[in-house]
């Protein structure tokens, strides 16, 4: 989607600099979290792709079927596509990513899920690949739209988990050429390249001779060294920053929310005191957080009234729910018993101080958001909730998290499609893996929710599908665990230079195979 | 008969009993500083703590002394209610890491020739183990806050301090008058007390004025990797690297902090001297 | 070729200088001139103002000094007011200056080379070789042993004698055509000093003014011309050396004269002290095979070797040498200081040196030290009047024991660094005293006091070892001053014993060569 | 003197090697201490959801099912033997890992050492003598430089030295161009602290009389200062700088942070985050290393500019 036309020019190097954290391992089998799918992007594809409608479309599968019951899909894969390596994309490269994906030794965490109901993946022939199922997955063609999802040869994963994380063979318009840790990759042109997905520009190998992947933490550096034309891209551009380039006018702005859940805070309502639904309400009526988000994303984030990012479809919204008002919210506290006030201006109630712990990860919160944080404490305050902030580092943060050390916590969850419901408030998702790790975060517990919860995402008919969601989320943000905030930020800038780079529609990552250099 | 002058070779000091118009800045610079941390409510001229998301980002104004930052909060009023909390580190940590330096500084160079292996090696340990890492495995342990920041800064910059004094301890230990007083049969704790330790004191000085500025710079390196003082505690560190981000848009984020800490220390340093001249005439 | 005073223009000629200082004007409206080829000597009481007018003469008189003067001409330029930069240009060049502090003048971190060297480089830029031969060459005109070596020694390792062969050395390295020499020889032993002062005569002879400090009449009436006499900051008396050391006008003059030690024999002591061994007493202090040996570039110096010595409860060791014989280093040793590399000492019959120092303790107030660098052993933040209560343990006060030893009470509070060199001695051996010791290591205790003072100082030593019985090792160049307060005496040379026996014998009758010569380099006031 | 001397120098490398030993130790230990599953980093981090059969092998095959002693003998061993063990997170061996990112923070660390003692030195000469004011002026920069908080410096000089003034790289671009900024952002902070080290002991040392001999030789107010005084007030800096390297060394992170460079502190602090104890251990080691190689240099550095200091090598009786 160039603005600026013109003949697109063969070669160059675009330099893109990346905020998010370095990734252990080049291969997104492999864990699984949302830096590997912004680097694999370039070097792996999937079996579908999602256009700008929303609607899947195919990519490495040049189409597919399911059975009546929808227990078992054949995906038949696009005629002589080869991997980066040379070999021949088959059946049993699709086999092998699956079983790659599912083998506890890999440490797979969002493939893992996303290939929960997958029993298992036989090479029909060649060219088509039978995923057989345990029961019906109206998610399956969203989750393998996902490039934590993407095929990769059967040979290189043989070479093991070390070799392969170095440097994943796929079938993408870039190879792995070279990772000097804490620096950079350096990915350079798949000359042999001929499987861009249905939605793309042009066909044949990419523009760009090569791409320079470096990882620039610092959000400041990141645009002062796109403002000095040491790199051509950044992500994770910080709102301040938009807001200046914008001013400036010499950059081009990508905005791509992540899809999956929006960003929001979830009151525990495993415990007191958010155990009261009474207490809940009130502390979302008490917070206030619209003047903030205006003020400290300089417009560049839209307040969200959805469990669901805004690029998901079938997300549903409810202002009337997470209004401000601040005298609702001290009579629903008096209502709850939390009725006397101590010294500091805090709730009480048998001798006991309205206090809600709330660790925040200073690995995954951006300033603005921290900031926000403080502005709902302040907000919260006026009603009489004591809210303790703790920045923490990732590690301590889960450890908080797994001993139910919190109240209120933020923790985005990126995965196409509303089946991230089903993962983030069924109830099963209060039992700890046994790393400790749960996704439902509120501690959501409600049987009916988790009735239409399994009943959507078994549900191979649209409509039905979206009813069931619907009224799924009605239930999660009546329940009052869930605060919106926005939709999780993803924001990249550009140099004028470049031409026809756009953020592909699965989960937002950046694609440059139609991007070319000017000048 | 005319008399005539003979200039002085080096810049004469100033001449005694008189106050310095620096020593007398620092002086009030000081008693402000004490007065925001004793009676912060009268000095302010706000709430610290009182957002106004729409007010965000306003600069400085008769309104606004200081400017408000990113959630609308009055930045002077914020550097006021700071200044206890902030004091605190810079004093505490530099007490902490002083008195810690000291004590290691002393038993490396005087160890005797029992201790001379093991507590030197010891205290080479101490030094040797990198300051940031120490600062962070204190905060990890203990959880974020100001006294863990307090303990962290306190620790890590010890070894750098008992490095210096022992330098200075050890051309000091070696000197005529230190023999002499051994000669007289003084006691190691006496001429410790009386003539290396108040010797070694003067680059001490130095260090303990400068530590406090650099005290509240570490804790707010310990902000910047994001484990800093607890929201929404005013801290002049903290206060820094969070108004970093913003360092383009509204610069009094980040400059009125830092010109605290730096008067602080100037402040700090000034009034020091003035202290020694005084002992030193008695 | 010598000039005659008064035929041409004075190289130096100053009236009215007066030098203030916070706590009063320490000199007052001196008149001087000097002329080529003249030795102009002042002398006179320890603290009336001759380095401080020797320095204000350069621009040195420092920061706190005022300094007045109606007319500073140096080489037919006036000086008034001149600039910092002027005054450099004639600092070094135009005159020389050997200060008095000759054992701590020396940048203790770099070696005297390089501080001889600077002279030269500073204002004249000859390469390094050359500044290195003419170095070399100035290090053997001042009698430095084995200058090669010197050459690259920092001042903490050389002798007191051989710091101040080099200060000497630094400041004629340009041949200056003034030369102030403040207490020259005060670190010498009579055969260097001797050298020196040919050394000084010669350079006279070239046409050399040289304006010579000095509390030994003797060597003044070796070298100068004129003298002037001070006292309290005021010149009270002036003229031809011959007229003013026949025929004293003032009565300041006189007494001063009258103090000069002559070489006699000790008094007899009033109560008679066993001579060591008959009464079976062990001795006081008894070294037995001491050597020392330090590292020095390009090798190893045996600074003591095989020492062996012993004193008496009561008695006096007088111990002579020459510069550089090891007489600081046996006295370290002695008193612990410093580690002999082997040899013992013991107090009283008691193992000493061998023992830590923890053991030494209890008993180190039996001996108390007064130490060739005064300066370097005083506290450097500690007023006189604390460095002196520090150490006492008796019912004398600091103003009794200043008192003792000369000093008004007013210096009390004032810090080391600002007292005149004969002043800092005298509160290092108040402090000594204020410990009430037995026995007294005292490392050239009165090389920079004037002569009165010197007498007042050997007087006080005398009683004290007539009421209280103490013990001296007594470390001097002056052969006068040794012969006067020793009953036994002790020659030491590279390190070794050469001859030791009972003061009057020694001296009147010689063994050694070098005693000999000793005796016969020892500058006589007449004759 | 000779067995001496050797004696001296087996007792130097033996220390060397116990600091390295309990610096080990200490990490070891500490880093058990800290909450947090090592076995979770070696499968992709805290957030990972990790199956009970991963997490069980994953600690059979780094032994972290042994007894606490057992696993530390283990460690020992493996040490020992010259193998760092491989990075939990990243599964790689942290030797090539370190190896990676030492040469660029030493780098680093070095250039701003050396960059400090430029200024502080400078700074020391030419604000101690010239006037009341030019000292005021100088000990205030002084100040102000050693309570700059290297996050807001860096910002400021990118902001001068890229964005307004174009002439050098924001963030490292490989060359020696990108590395001045980072090497001034370090520096500058250092050079204030040295100088106002120095600047105590310079006046202290402007009083002795070897000063007021110097003047006597003509040497102008600026010699006495460069040639005298400087090496007199240098000693407490020299001492300093063997642990200023040290901890430049681990607290480069902020500076490489900001301006993109690879090394030491980045990675420990990350190690830290994700309990990826080899690499924390081996970042330690390297650093003590190199600290234990800076104190040998500079106590060798010390001994030059102060001689004193060289007579005391060896234990003196004066405590005990
Ligand atoms: N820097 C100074 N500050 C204050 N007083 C000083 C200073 N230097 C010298 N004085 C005082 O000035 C007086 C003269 O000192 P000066 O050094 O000239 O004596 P002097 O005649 O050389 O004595 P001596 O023979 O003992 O060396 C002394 O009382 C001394 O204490
Ligand atoms: N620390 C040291 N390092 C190296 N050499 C030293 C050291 N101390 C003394 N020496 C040398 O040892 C020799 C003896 O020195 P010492 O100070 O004992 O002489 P001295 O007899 O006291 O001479 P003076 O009468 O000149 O004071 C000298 O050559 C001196 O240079
Ligand atoms: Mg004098
Ligand atoms: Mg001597
Ligand atoms: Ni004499």
């Amino acid at each position: 989607q160039s603005s600026a036309g013109g003949e697109p020019v063969e070669g160059g190097t675009l330099v893109y600099a990346s905020g998010d954290a370095e990734p252990d391992c080049l291969d997104p089998h492999v864990g699984g979290n949302y830096p590997q799918a912004l680097i694999a992007g370039q070097y792996l594809e999937s079996l579908v792709s999602i256009d700008e409608d929303g609607e899947i479309i195919p990519w490495l599968a040049s189409d597919w079927t399911s059975s009546e019951d929808g227990l078992s899909w054949d995906f038949t894969l696009q005629d002589d596509v080869r991997f980066s390596d040379g070999s021949p994309l088959t059946a049993a490269d699709v086999k092998a990513t699956v079983e790659h994906i599912q083998d506890p030794a890999t440490g797979s965490s969002t493939g893992y899920l996303a290939l929960g109901k997958v029993t298992g993946v036989e090479a029909v022939s060649d060219t088509v690949a039978r995923f057989t199922l345990s029961a019906p997955d109206s998610a399956l063609l969203e989750s393998l739209s996902m490039p934590w999802l993407a095929i990769e040869s059967a040979a290189g994963i043989a070479r093991g988990i070390d070799e392969n994380c170095l440097a994943p063979i796929g079938t993408g318009p870039f190879v792995v050429d070279e990772w000097v840790k804490q620096d950079r990759v350096s990915l350079v042109r798949n000359e042999e390249y001929n499987s861009p997905p249905a939605d793309a520009a042009h066909s044949g190998p990419a523009h760009l001779e090569a791409i320079d992947w470096r990882f620039l933490p610092d959000s400041a550096s990141r645009y002062a060294a796109l403002q000095a034309g040491q790199v051509d891209v950044i992500d994770n551009a910080q709102p301040d920053t938009l807001a200046a380039a914008a001013d400036a006018g010499t950059f081009t702005e990508i905005d791509a929310p992540r899809p999956g859940a929006s960003n929001r805070l979830e009151l525990n309502s495993g415990k007191a005191p958010f155990n009261d639904p009474f207490v809940r309400e009130a502390f979302i009526r008490a917070v206030d957080v619209n003047d903030g988000i205006d003020a400290l994303f300089f417009g560049t984030a839209e307040r969200s009234y959805s469990a669901l990012s805004s690029v998901e479809p079938l997300g549903y919204s409810d202002e009337a729910l997470f209004d401000h008002d601040l005298d609702a919210a001290e009579a629903l506290l008096d209502e709850a018993g939390w009725t006397e006030t101590d010294a500091d201006g805090y709730r009480v109630k048998n001798g006991e101080r309205l206090s809600l712990a709330f660790p925040v990860s200073t690995n995954q919160s951006i300033p603005a958001e921290q900031s926000l944080f403080e502005q709902v404490q302040a907000t919260a305050a006026e009603a009489g909730f004591e809210v303790t902030i703790s920045p923490l580092d990732l590690s301590s943060w889960y450890g908080a998290l797994f001993s139910n050390d919190y109240d209120v916590v933020s923790a985005p969850y990126t995965k196409v499609g509303p089946d991230v419901l089903r993962i983030l408030y069924h109830s099963a998702s209060i039992t700890p893996a046994p790393s400790g790790y749960f996704a439902n975060l509120a501690q959501l517990n409600d049987p009916e929710l988790d009735a239409l919860l399994s009943q959507a995402s078994s549900s191979l008919d649209a409509d039905e599908r979206a009813a069931l969601y619907a009224e799924a989320q009605e239930r999660i943000l009546g329940s009052f665990t869930v605060l919106p905030l926005y939709d999780q930020q993803n924001h990249f800038l550009l140099g004028k230079q470049v031409q026809g780079a756009r953020a592909i529609n699965t989960v937002s990552t950046p694609n440059f195979y139609d991007a070319w250099l000017s000048e | 008969m005319s008399e005539l002058e003979l200039r002085g070779v080096v810049a004469g000091h100033a001449p005694r009993g008189r106050i310095r118009v620096g020593t007398l800045l620092a002086g009030l610079f000081a008693l402000y500083l004490l007065a925001a941390c004793l009676f912060p409510d009268a000095v302010a001229t706000a709430d610290p703590n009182q957002i106004a998301p729409k007010e965000a980002f306003s600069g400085p104004s008769p309104a606004h002394w200081f400017g408000t930052d990113e959630s609308g909060r009055d930045v002077y009023s914020r550097v006021v209610f700071g200044t206890a909390n902030s004091l605190l580190i810079g004093l505490a940590a530099t007490a902490i890491g002083l008195v810690l330096g000291l004590i290691l500084a002393v038993l490396a160079a005087f160890g005797g020739r029992f201790f001379d292996f093991t507590v030197n090696r010891t205290v080479e340990v101490l030094f040797a183990f990198p300051g940031l890492l120490l600062a962070l495995l204190v905060i990890v342990i203990a959880g974020p806050g100001p006294v863990t920041a307090t303990i962290a800064v306190g620790l890590s910059t010890a070894p750098g301090y008992a490095r210096i004094i022992r330098g200075q301890l050890i051309g000091i230990r070696s000197s005529g008058y230190v023999e002499a007083a051994r000669v007289l049969g003084h006691p190691p704790s006496r001429i410790l007390g009386r003539h290396i330790l108040p010797n070694a004191l003067a680059p001490l000085l130095v260090l303990a004025t400068l530590g406090i500025g650099q005290a509240i710079v570490w804790a707010s390196a310990l902000s910047f990797l994001g484990l800093g003082a607890l929201p929404p505690t005013a801290e002049w560190g903290a206060m820094l690297s969070a108004g970093r981000t913003y360092i383009g848009t509204a610069w009094w984020l980040t400059v009125f902090p830092g010109l605290m800490i730096v008067l602080t220390t100037v402040a700090s340093t000034v009034l020091g001297r003035a202290l020694t001249r005084i002992g030193g005439r008695s | 070729m010598t000039t005659t005073p008064g035929s041409t223009t004075p190289l130096l000629d100053v009236a009215g200088l007066s030098v203030s200082f916070a706590h009063g004007t320490v000199v007052h409206d001196v008149d001087l001139s000097l002329h080529a080829g003249e030795c102009l000597a002042i002398v006179g009481e320890s603290g009336s103002g001759k380095s401080v007018t020797a320095r204000a003469l350069l621009g040195l008189a420092g920061p706190n000094a005022a300094v007045l003067a109606e007319r500073l001409e140096l080489l037919g330029t006036d000086r008034l007011g001149a600039s910092e930069r002027a005054w450099r240009g004639v600092r070094g060049r135009e005159v020389g200056l050997v200060l008095q502090d000759a054992l701590v003048s020396l940048d203790p971190l770099r070696p005297i080379g390089r501080e001889i060297g600077d002279a030269i480089r500073l204002h004249e830029r000859p390469g390094a070789a050359e500044t290195h031969a003419r170095v070399l060459r100035l290090l053997e005109r001042v009698a430095m042993p084995n200058p090669e070596q010197a050459i690259r020694q920092r001042s903490g390792e050389l002798s007191g004698g051989l710091r101040q062969r080099a200060l000497i050395a630094a400041a004629l390295a340009l041949n200056p055509p003034v030369l102030i020499a403040d207490e020259p020889t005060t670190a010498l032993d009579v055969s260097v000093q001797a050298r020196i002062l040919a050394l000084l005569a010669e350079v006279k002879e070239q046409g050399t003014g040289i304006l010579l400090i000095s509390h030994d009449l003797a060597v003044v009436n070796q070298l100068a011309d004129r003298i002037i006499v001070m006292r309290a900051g005021r010149v009270v008396e002036q003229g031809p050396t011959r007229r003013l050391l026949e025929q004293p006008q003032h009565a300041y003059t006189r007494e001063l004269i009258a103090a000069i030690p002559r070489s006699a024999p000790r008094p007899a002591p009033a109560t008679a002290i066993p001579a060591g061994g008959q009464s079976g007493a062990p001795p006081l202090l008894q070294a037995r095979g001491l050597s020392k040996a330090f590292r020095v570039p390009g090798g190893r110096l045996q600074a003591v070797d095989d020492v062996s010595l012993e004193l008496h409860a009561g008695q006096t060791l007088g111990l002579v040498g020459e510069s550089g014989s090891g007489k600081s280093t046996l006295a370290r040793l002695l008193l612990g200081l410093a580690t002999a590399d082997a040899g013992t000492v013991t107090l009283d019959g008691e193992p000493w040196s061998p023992l830590p120092e923890k053991a030494r303790r209890g008993r180190r107030h039996r001996i108390g030290a007064i130490y060739q660098d005064s300066l370097g052993s005083f506290d450097p933040r500690w007023s006189v009047g604390r460095i002196v209560q520090d150490a006492i343990r008796g019912p004398e006060t600091v103003t009794s024991l200043l008192g003792q030893v000369g000093l008004a009470p007013e210096l009390a509070p004032r810090n080391p660094l600002t007292l005149s060199g004969g002043q800092r001695q005298r509160v290092s051996i108040a402090r000594a005293l204020a410990a009430e010791p037995e026995l007294l290591i005292c490392d050239e205790p009165v090389s920079a006091l004037d002569v009165t003072v010197q007498a007042q100082i050997l007087e006080l030593l005398a009683r004290l070892q007539r009421e209280r019985g103490l013990s001296m090792l007594f470390i001097s160049h002056d052969l006068a001053v040794i012969r006067q307060l020793s009953d036994r005496v002790a020659v030491m040379r590279g390190g070794r014993i050469l001859e030791q026996g009972a003061a009057e014998s020694l001296f009147t009758d010689p063994q050694h060569e070098y005693t000999e010569q000793l005796l016969a380099d020892a500058p006589r006031l007449v004759g | 003197m000779t067995p001496g001397s050797a004696n001296r120098v087996l007792l130097r490398l033996a220390g060397a090697v116990f600091v390295l030993w309990a610096v080990a130790t200490l990490t070891f230990f500490a880093m058990r201490l800290i909450p947090g599953d090592p076995a979770l980093a070696i499968l992709g981090g805290p957030g990972s959801q990790a199956s009970p059969e991963a997490l069980e092998q994953a600690r059979r095959e780094h032994g972290l099912d042994q007894p606490l002693l057992v696993q530390y003998a283990a460690m020992l061993g493996r040490l020992l033997s010259g193998d760092l063990g491989s990075s939990y997170a990243l599964k790689v061996p942290v030797a090539d890992l370190l190896a990676a990112q030492l040469p660029g923070t030493l780098l680093l660390a070095v250039c701003s050492l050396l960059v400090a003692w430029v200024i502080a030195i400078a700074l020391a000469l030419f604000s101690t003598g010239a006037g009341r004011i030019a000292a005021s002026v100088g000990h205030g920069i002084e100040l102000a430089g050693a309570a700059l908080p290297h996050f807001w410096l860096a910002t400021v000089l990118i902001a001068v030295f890229s964005t307004s003034l174009g002439w050098l790289p924001p963030v490292s671009s490989g060359d020696l161009s990108g590395l001045v900024l980072p090497v001034l952002t370090l520096a500058i902070p250092l050079a204030g602290f040295l100088a106002a080290i120095m600047r105590e002991s310079m006046l202290d040392a402007l009083a002795q009389p070897y000063v007021l001999s110097a003047r006597a030789r003509g040497e102008s107010e600026l010699g006495i200062r460069a040639r005298h005084a400087i090496r007199h007030a240098a000693i407490p800096g020299v001492a300093l700088s063997g642990w200023a390297l040290g901890s430049l060394l681990s607290g480069a992170v902020i500076v490489e942070t900001i301006f993109a460079r690879p090394g030491l502190g980045r990675t420990l602090v990350q190690a830290v985050t994700v309990r990826d104890v080899p690499v924390v251990t081996g970042v330690v080691l390297v650093v003590a290393l190199v600290y234990v190689l800076m104190t040998l240099a500079s106590d060798a550095a010390s001994a030059i500019v102060d001689p004193r200091q060289r007579a005391q090598a060896s234990p003196q009786e004066v405590g005990a």
